[in-house]
């Protein structure tokens, strides 16, 4: 089992390294993954990003498509990969406690 | 030997005349623990016929959102040494030719990095380099782009298009496949390493309609070379070929799908009705040194070919008839950015372009990409009724 | 961060000389022996490209020793077919019986070259997939070792004849069209594990994932419910939503397709359509579906005429009579039942008995 | 003349070579005062370019649900003779043939109670009388039943089925069609007079597979006649034919679907390869002197023909391919109880058989109606591979 | 009650007796010329039907006329076809030269047998019924005055050419599959009368009517909505709602479809497919109809082989060439858009330019 | 204007003699149509048969196909004809005072 510790209490995390309880998302947590996903410093950028993507699955229960994601957060693609190096699915959903992309390889 | 490590059933495929994959694994496997694991783990799924691959896996490197395949076993605990066995896909030389010098550079960073296995090819067209673990995967990459090897496409992106030998090797190609699958490769790279469409989107390209690139049977946008004047006839070759007791009628007149040649036996000349020609390539292909394309050359450009998944399999249809192909290929990407761009915006999640096309119809789609209809889109018109017609078209209601 | 998005090496960098002087000059081929393709160029070259099977599945060993051979016979240069084969391109003429025969020696085979099976395309597998029925290699290696005299040329055909094998009805490789396809199926509906459902998966798009309107949600498990009548058994669902398992040991196997085509040359190209709807996974050698795919093999090449692809000579011959000569069953499975299903129905009263 | 009853436009239609309708329309108004009135509507209707009829009307005899069609002007003021304008539709006689004396009888009902106007015939096969009211239609039924002519069907009900000439006229027929029209009219009088189905259900025959009553395309169950035997050839009369310079070679041989005739021009014989021939009549029909139906003889079932309407026109499929014709064709009677049986229990409103065939599938119809499948039935199995498969037919999952 | 389910007369009893006498034993015919077809018996009989054009919708007047003729030269019988066209038959070769000739004298037309156009397969219209866009005997009046010859053999074709006329795309008739069909159609959407929908119709039934699922209910109207985008003007809707009305007289019009068979000989039955998208209705003659229809006959006669039908031609000219020899222009409304639709996308290089 | 008069009352009909407000149905106007639909004498039998109509109309909003009335009803096609000699569209439907079944013809 991977663990990451955020404030001493060790969250479970896949091999992917996405949380595996949801509910144990913090803003800490998110910290601690930037670390993990290249990210230096958590912006303001960032966080509206991130807010974005919880507010999106709280809404729709699904991630939204990562055009829709560009467009309604005014970032380019390349922008986008300029805030998350690892993407906007390995990285930035990863951030935002989403459940892991699926489909599509 | 330790009694677990034994690996009765793959054995057997060690046996027989075709070459073995079990042996190409078992050689990895003295090198590579993680190869090792594989075997073992492979050989239970022979015995208890069920694969022990988990669902999921997202790994990459920076800067990329695809180009790696993550993979873990189901049963780690089991199958220690392959619970991380991920692959990068790498984009190919176009043509798949290659130099031994680049190949052994190759073999260096994957030994070094991964199992040393591969698939050469996947069956998209990649190099695939099968099975590292996640901390190899970024200093794998970064050691394949120090000998100039990229990442290929993942996810719902662009992957590595792929074509056939063509010019390089080929009296019958109509088009430059190779510089197209080049130019175009490079041209999208960002489109094949940063997934921002609803799905994959392939890309192939064969340099005659005999499709040794099978694009459209398998790829969203084909390219398929052709002419649109007439087939070249060698007179005296034919003679030859007739002479040799070739069987000219029943090999050849009788199989041309459109009747399109005739022998004139008393003058033995071998006539072609020119509109009656669909560029088959039969006559070509049964009399390779009597009878040659056109010399008016371009491609026609096929969309919406896939595997079933979803909707069903298609093959890909007629979106340009003809066009001509020269470096650097304006007209082919101002097609390609249209199509993607109108499927980026509107086709749903996991829905492929020939889907998309089938969910709004061929015209509405036509009309958004900017192409004008040409019945050679259509194997016959529509046979039912009901036709469209919108409120500019017709005559304000009294 | 390292330098991205440079591409593939150049391909004007990886060619033969012989290649790069004659290209786009190619004039006319011949296959003076079988996997030997000789190539004549209005240069007056010559090119002779010989044919070697490849497993595919290949490790850095393999790759090193075709290294070798290229530079011993072929100035360093090699390349890949389309169906995963090696070609060693020879521009001297006389070192083409040497390299021959070293390949020969080496045991490695020579072949697939015009009217003749060539190499499998295929997948995955057990190997990497997590999708995987059945495994792919295997199927391939145990289908070859029974052909492999179609590929060497020992056994002559009609016309060309081309296999592939997917591991799932993903059908990645060429399935849909080829001559004969070896598919992984399954024959049961999916199961939920709904605690794993309401953690991972999102409900709308499994919901939405499904061709046939099967799945709903489960408001209640916070998971979703599976009709298993309207289930056809496609495994989309479970792509999307790692909590749906559809592997099923006892009840996954394999099915036959045929008569599929790519190629435009006299025909349309086709889609491979269903022979054999069901054979046990059977590894480690699946010999009921060796056997099968040998008896099509050989019921074809007996009866097609010269160039006659599988498809084609079934066009001619109607389906009644390949199901007549086969000794296949047709039963209710080969009948349509998806979307375009009617597109199938015979409306007309040509057939044979 | 009344300057409002001239009939400009329809006059014109009083010229030109081709028998007139107008005519027809202008002779009986001399007599019947409704068809006057619809002169005048048409009239109305040529300038207006739009129809005068209303929606709707619901009009019968006593004791059945169908067999007559209401039809009211939408502008009765305007129009009053032909406010009322309702149409009987009545069985023909299988294959169309009448004696003078019984078409007299008719002539003669129908003045007395309608407009004296027909379809003959309609296109379905019916005799259409055109032109009646409401408090007529029950006495012309009366007086039609002591002549012998009874109504066909509407509403949700078998139609009055329709045929080729067959037997009485013409040396391809394989089966008896007139009879069979016949025998299937009287038997289904029932379920031709009390509509209970979903929707319309129509039957045509045709003794052979030129089909001539255009059953396939036109009726929900057609029986085509057909041999399952050789063709039968008469080489003296071939070699007149080629004697007389037909040309067997451009005209037949190229033509047959399935090259099943060889010309030996040696032995000046004209073979043919039994195995290969699809009984489609072609060489019968361009040779009909030298080459003639086989001897067994029977038909062919076809299932689901129909127009456009809903999910869009089919041409019948093969239901049976083959089924023996003799009096009282009870085969052919359960199978066309089990089909409407188990239409009319799981059809839904306005739908076609064809169309219940597409929504359940093929092999969950024919199990339910208990036929084997056969390949006859398909052009093609399957392309997709999403069968299905029914928990029984599976192992029990651990 | 009065008598039911007696059904018609026996036709055993509505034959002449030529016929009766060689019922089944028919042995081969002949055309020895237009309109006229000679049926020779094993029995050795020789029995001569004369084909005359009828208007189909005729009056009492003009069935005694045929009843005359029939007495006179017929023994008192005499068929139709289905084609609607009247058959003597003629069992004393003596009476068919002063038959022929009366039929000439009292001005009707022999012909339709063998390669000719018959008689046209229509539908009720303005005449009868309340789904008419057009008139149907109007139509198909104003055609034969251009085409007659045709049907009289004074122009001689390859082949038989078959045309109908439907009113409205219900297609009652066999438009969907004619060598040449015309059919009225419909251009703009059903418009609602809210009030009467509430009280006449079945909400249900007509939400559930529509092919495309452009309906749905108005509960605040008790009525219902139609979304303009999806609605392909089919009618439907407006069959099962009488508060629905799409006639539209400014739009409303003719459309021309070709290359429709229904028999098996050679090739199998087709459907008609669209040439020409819309016309507008032009009573009382329609003369871009009849112009039209004239010159795909022309075009199809000069250019096609013997024996070859419409359907079969187009096949093998390819609809590329149809389009172009007709000069019709190829708009996005020939491409199908309706379920089966990529069905008829092409999948092949295989074309013409 | 067709009219059918019940208890004085002037009830309008379209052509085909259904009426034309459905709120104007009464049991007073079942007996009037009895006599133009030739029922002689409306029996239990006849109610059974104009009630399940009228409830199937109310609950479903369409009239049932005639094979589900049979079956609900459980009187055979044959005695539905007997009950009502005009038949079950043109007479029960009628009688129940459902819109008029339109269609297929
Ligand atoms: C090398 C390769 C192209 C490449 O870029 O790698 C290639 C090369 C040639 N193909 Fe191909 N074809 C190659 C894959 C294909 C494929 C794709 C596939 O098999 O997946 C097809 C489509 C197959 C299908 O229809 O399913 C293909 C359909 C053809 C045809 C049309 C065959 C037909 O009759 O349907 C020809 C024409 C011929 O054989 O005369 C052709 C002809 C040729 C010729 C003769 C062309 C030439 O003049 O050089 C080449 C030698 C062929 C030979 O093997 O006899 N090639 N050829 C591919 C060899 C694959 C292999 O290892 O076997
Ligand atoms: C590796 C490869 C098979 C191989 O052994 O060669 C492959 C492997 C997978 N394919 Fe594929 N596909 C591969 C070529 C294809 C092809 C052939 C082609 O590209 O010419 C097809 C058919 C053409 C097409 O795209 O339609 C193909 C059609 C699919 C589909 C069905 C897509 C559809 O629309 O029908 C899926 C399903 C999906 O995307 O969820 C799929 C999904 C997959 C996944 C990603 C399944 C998964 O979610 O895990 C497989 C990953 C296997 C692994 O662990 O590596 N793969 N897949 C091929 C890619 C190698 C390469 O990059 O060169
Ligand atoms: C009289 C009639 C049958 C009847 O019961 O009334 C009939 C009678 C004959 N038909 Fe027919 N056909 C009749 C409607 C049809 C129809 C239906 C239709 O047109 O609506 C068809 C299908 C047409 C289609 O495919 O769209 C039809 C397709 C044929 C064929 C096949 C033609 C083809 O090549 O596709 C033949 C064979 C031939 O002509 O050699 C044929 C042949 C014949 C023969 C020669 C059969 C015979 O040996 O006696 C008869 C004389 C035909 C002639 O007119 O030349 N009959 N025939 C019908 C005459 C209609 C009319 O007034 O014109
Ligand atoms: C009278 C007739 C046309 C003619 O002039 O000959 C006719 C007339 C009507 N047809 Fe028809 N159909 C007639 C033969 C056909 C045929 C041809 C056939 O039966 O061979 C067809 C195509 C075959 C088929 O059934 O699919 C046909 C397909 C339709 C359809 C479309 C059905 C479908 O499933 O696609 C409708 C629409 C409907 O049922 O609502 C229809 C509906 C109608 C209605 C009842 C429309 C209506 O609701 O008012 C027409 C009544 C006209 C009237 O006022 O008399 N009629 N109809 C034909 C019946 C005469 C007879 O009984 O002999
Ligand atoms: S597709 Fe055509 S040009 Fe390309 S290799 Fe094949 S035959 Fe040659
Ligand atoms: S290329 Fe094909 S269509 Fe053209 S003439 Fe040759 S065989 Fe005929
Ligand atoms: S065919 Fe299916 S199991 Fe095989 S590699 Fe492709 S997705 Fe995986
Ligand atoms: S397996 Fe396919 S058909 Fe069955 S529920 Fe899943 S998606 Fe639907
Ligand atoms: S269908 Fe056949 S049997 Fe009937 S009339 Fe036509 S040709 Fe003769
Ligand atoms: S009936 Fe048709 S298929 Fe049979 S031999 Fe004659 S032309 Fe050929
Ligand atoms: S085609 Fe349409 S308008 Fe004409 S009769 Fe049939 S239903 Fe009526
Ligand atoms: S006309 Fe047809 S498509 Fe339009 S709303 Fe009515 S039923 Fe639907």
């Amino acid at each position: 089992m991977n663990y990451i510790e955020v404030n001493g209490v060790k969250i479970e995390l896949d091999e992917d390294g996405f949380i595996v309880e949801p509910d144990l998302w913090s803003e800490d947590l998110v910290k601690a993954f930037a670390k993990t996903e290249g990210v230096e410093e958590l912006t303001e950028d960032h966080w509206k990003v991130i807010n974005y993507l919880r507010d999106y699955f709280k809404q729709f229960g699904i991630a939204p498509m990562i055009r829709k994601l560009c467009k309604d957060t005014g970032f380019s693609l390349k922008e986008i990969y300029d805030l998350f190096p690892s993407g906007p699915a390995k990285g930035a959903c990863k951030l935002a406690g989403l459940p892991k992309p699926t489909g599509c390889v | 030997m330790d009694e677990k490590k034994t690996t009765p059933l793959l054995d057997e495929l060690e046996a027989g005349e075709w070459p073995s994959f079990v042996t190409q694994l078992k050689q990895a496997a003295k090198k590579s623990k993680m190869a090792a694991g594989l075997v073992q783990q492979l050989e239970a799924s022979y015995e208890e016929k069920i694969g022990h691959w988990k669902h999921g896996g997202i790994v990459g490197v920076k800067g990329y959102g695809g180009g790696v395949v993550g993979r873990y076993s189901d049963d780690p605990e089991r199958f220690p040494d392959c619970r991380e066995f991920h692959t990068l896909r790498v984009n190919q030389v176009a043509g798949f030719f290659y130099s031994t010098k680049k190949l052994r550079e190759l073999a260096d960073v994957w030994d070094k990095y991964g199992t040393g296995l591969y698939n050469l090819h996947g069956s998209t067209g990649d190099i695939i380099l099968l099975g590292t673990d996640t901390q190899n995967v970024q200093p794998c990459f970064d050691a394949l782009s120090e000998i100039g090897f990229d990442l290929g496409g993942s996810g719902g992106a662009l992957r590595t298009p792929s074509c056939c030998v063509g010019m390089a090797r080929c009296e019958k190609a109509c088009i430059d496949s190779m510089d197209i699958n080049h130019n175009l490769t490079l041209h999208y790279q960002n489109e094949m390493h940063r997934p921002a469409w609803p799905y994959k989107f392939k890309i192939k390209i064969s340099a005659c309609p005999n499709d040794c690139a099978a694009s459209t049977a398998r790829s969203d946008l084909a390219i398929v070379g052709l002419w649109r004047d007439t087939i070249e006839i060698d007179q005296d070759a034919v003679r030859e070929y007739v002479a040799n007791g070739f069987k000219l009628e029943e090999n050849v007149l009788r199989r041309c799908p459109t009747w399109a040649l005739d022998w004139d036996a008393e003058n033995k000349e071998l006539k072609v009705k020119a509109e009656d020609c669909t560029h088959c390539m039969h006559c070509i292909n049964a009399m390779p040194k009597a009878i040659r394309i056109g010399k008016e050359r371009g491609a026609a450009i096929m969309i919406g070919g896939k595997a079933p998944v979803v909707k069903g399999a298609n093959i890909g249809w007629v979106l340009v008839p003809f066009m001509k192909m020269e470096a650097p290929y304006t007209e082919l990407k101002e097609i390609i950015d249209r199509v993607t761009d109108y499927w980026a915006e509107h086709g749903k999640n996991r829905e492929r372009v020939g889907e998309l096309i089938d969910r709004v119809g061929y015209a509405t789609f036509l009309k958004a990409i900017g192409l004008e209809p040409v019945p050679q889109m259509v194997t016959a018109p529509r046979a039912n009724p009901y036709i469209f017609w919108s409120a500019e078209e017709v005559e304000k209601r009294g | 961060m390292a330098r991205t998005d440079f591409g593939p090496p150049d391909y004007r960098e990886m060619l033969p000389p012989i290649v790069a002087e004659n290209y786009g000059k190619w004039l006319y081929h011949e296959i003076p022996q079988p996997g030997v393709i000789k190539h004549v160029s209005e240069t007056g070259a010559v090119l002779y490209s010989v044919r070697m099977a490849s497993p595919r599945l290949v490790n850095s060993d393999w790759v090193r020793e075709i290294c070798d051979i290229a530079e011993k016979y072929c100035g360093g240069y090699l390349r890949f077919t389309t169906r995963h084969n090696v070609e060693f391109l020879v521009s001297d003429p006389s070192q083409l019986q040497p390299l021959l025969d070293e390949l020969k020696a080496r045991g490695h085979m020579i072949g697939g070259a015009g009217h003749a099976i060539s190499n499998v395309v295929h997948t995955q597998g057990w190997v990497h997939c997590k999708s995987a029925v059945t495994d792919a290699s295997g199927l391939v290696k145990s289908v070859m070792d029974e052909l492999h005299p179609y590929f060497s040329g020992k056994i002559k055909i009609p016309a060309r004849l081309r296999i592939a094998v997917a591991c799932c009805v993903n059908m990645c490789g060429a399935c849909h069209c080829s001559d004969i396809a070896i598919v992984g199926i399954h024959r049961t509906v999916p199961r939920i594990n709904d605690e794993l459902v309401a953690k991972t998966c999102e409900i709308p798009t499994t919901v939405a994932s499904c061709p046939t309107g099967a799945i709903r949600p489960n408001p209640k498990l916070k998971s979703i419910e599976i009709n298993a009548e309207k289930c056809m058994m496609c495994g989309n669902c479970t792509v999307v939503c790692p909590a749906l398992k559809i592997m099923d040991p006892e009840n996954d196997g394999v099915s036959i397709w045929v008569g599929g085509k790519v190629s435009n040359a006299r025909t349309a190209p086709m889609f491979s359509r269903l022979a054999v709807p069901f054979i046990k996974n059977n590894p480690p050698r699946w010999p009921e579906v060796t056997d099968t795919v040998k008896h099509l093999v050989e019921v074809w090449a007996k009866d097609a005429k010269y160039g006659e692809r599988m498809g084609e000579w079934i066009e001619r011959i109607g389906w009644e009579r390949f199901f007549k000569l086969t000794g296949l069953p047709f039963t209710e499975k080969h009948i349509d039942s998806f979307t375009h299903a009617t597109q199938t129905f015979r409306s007309t009263t040509q057939f044979r008995f």
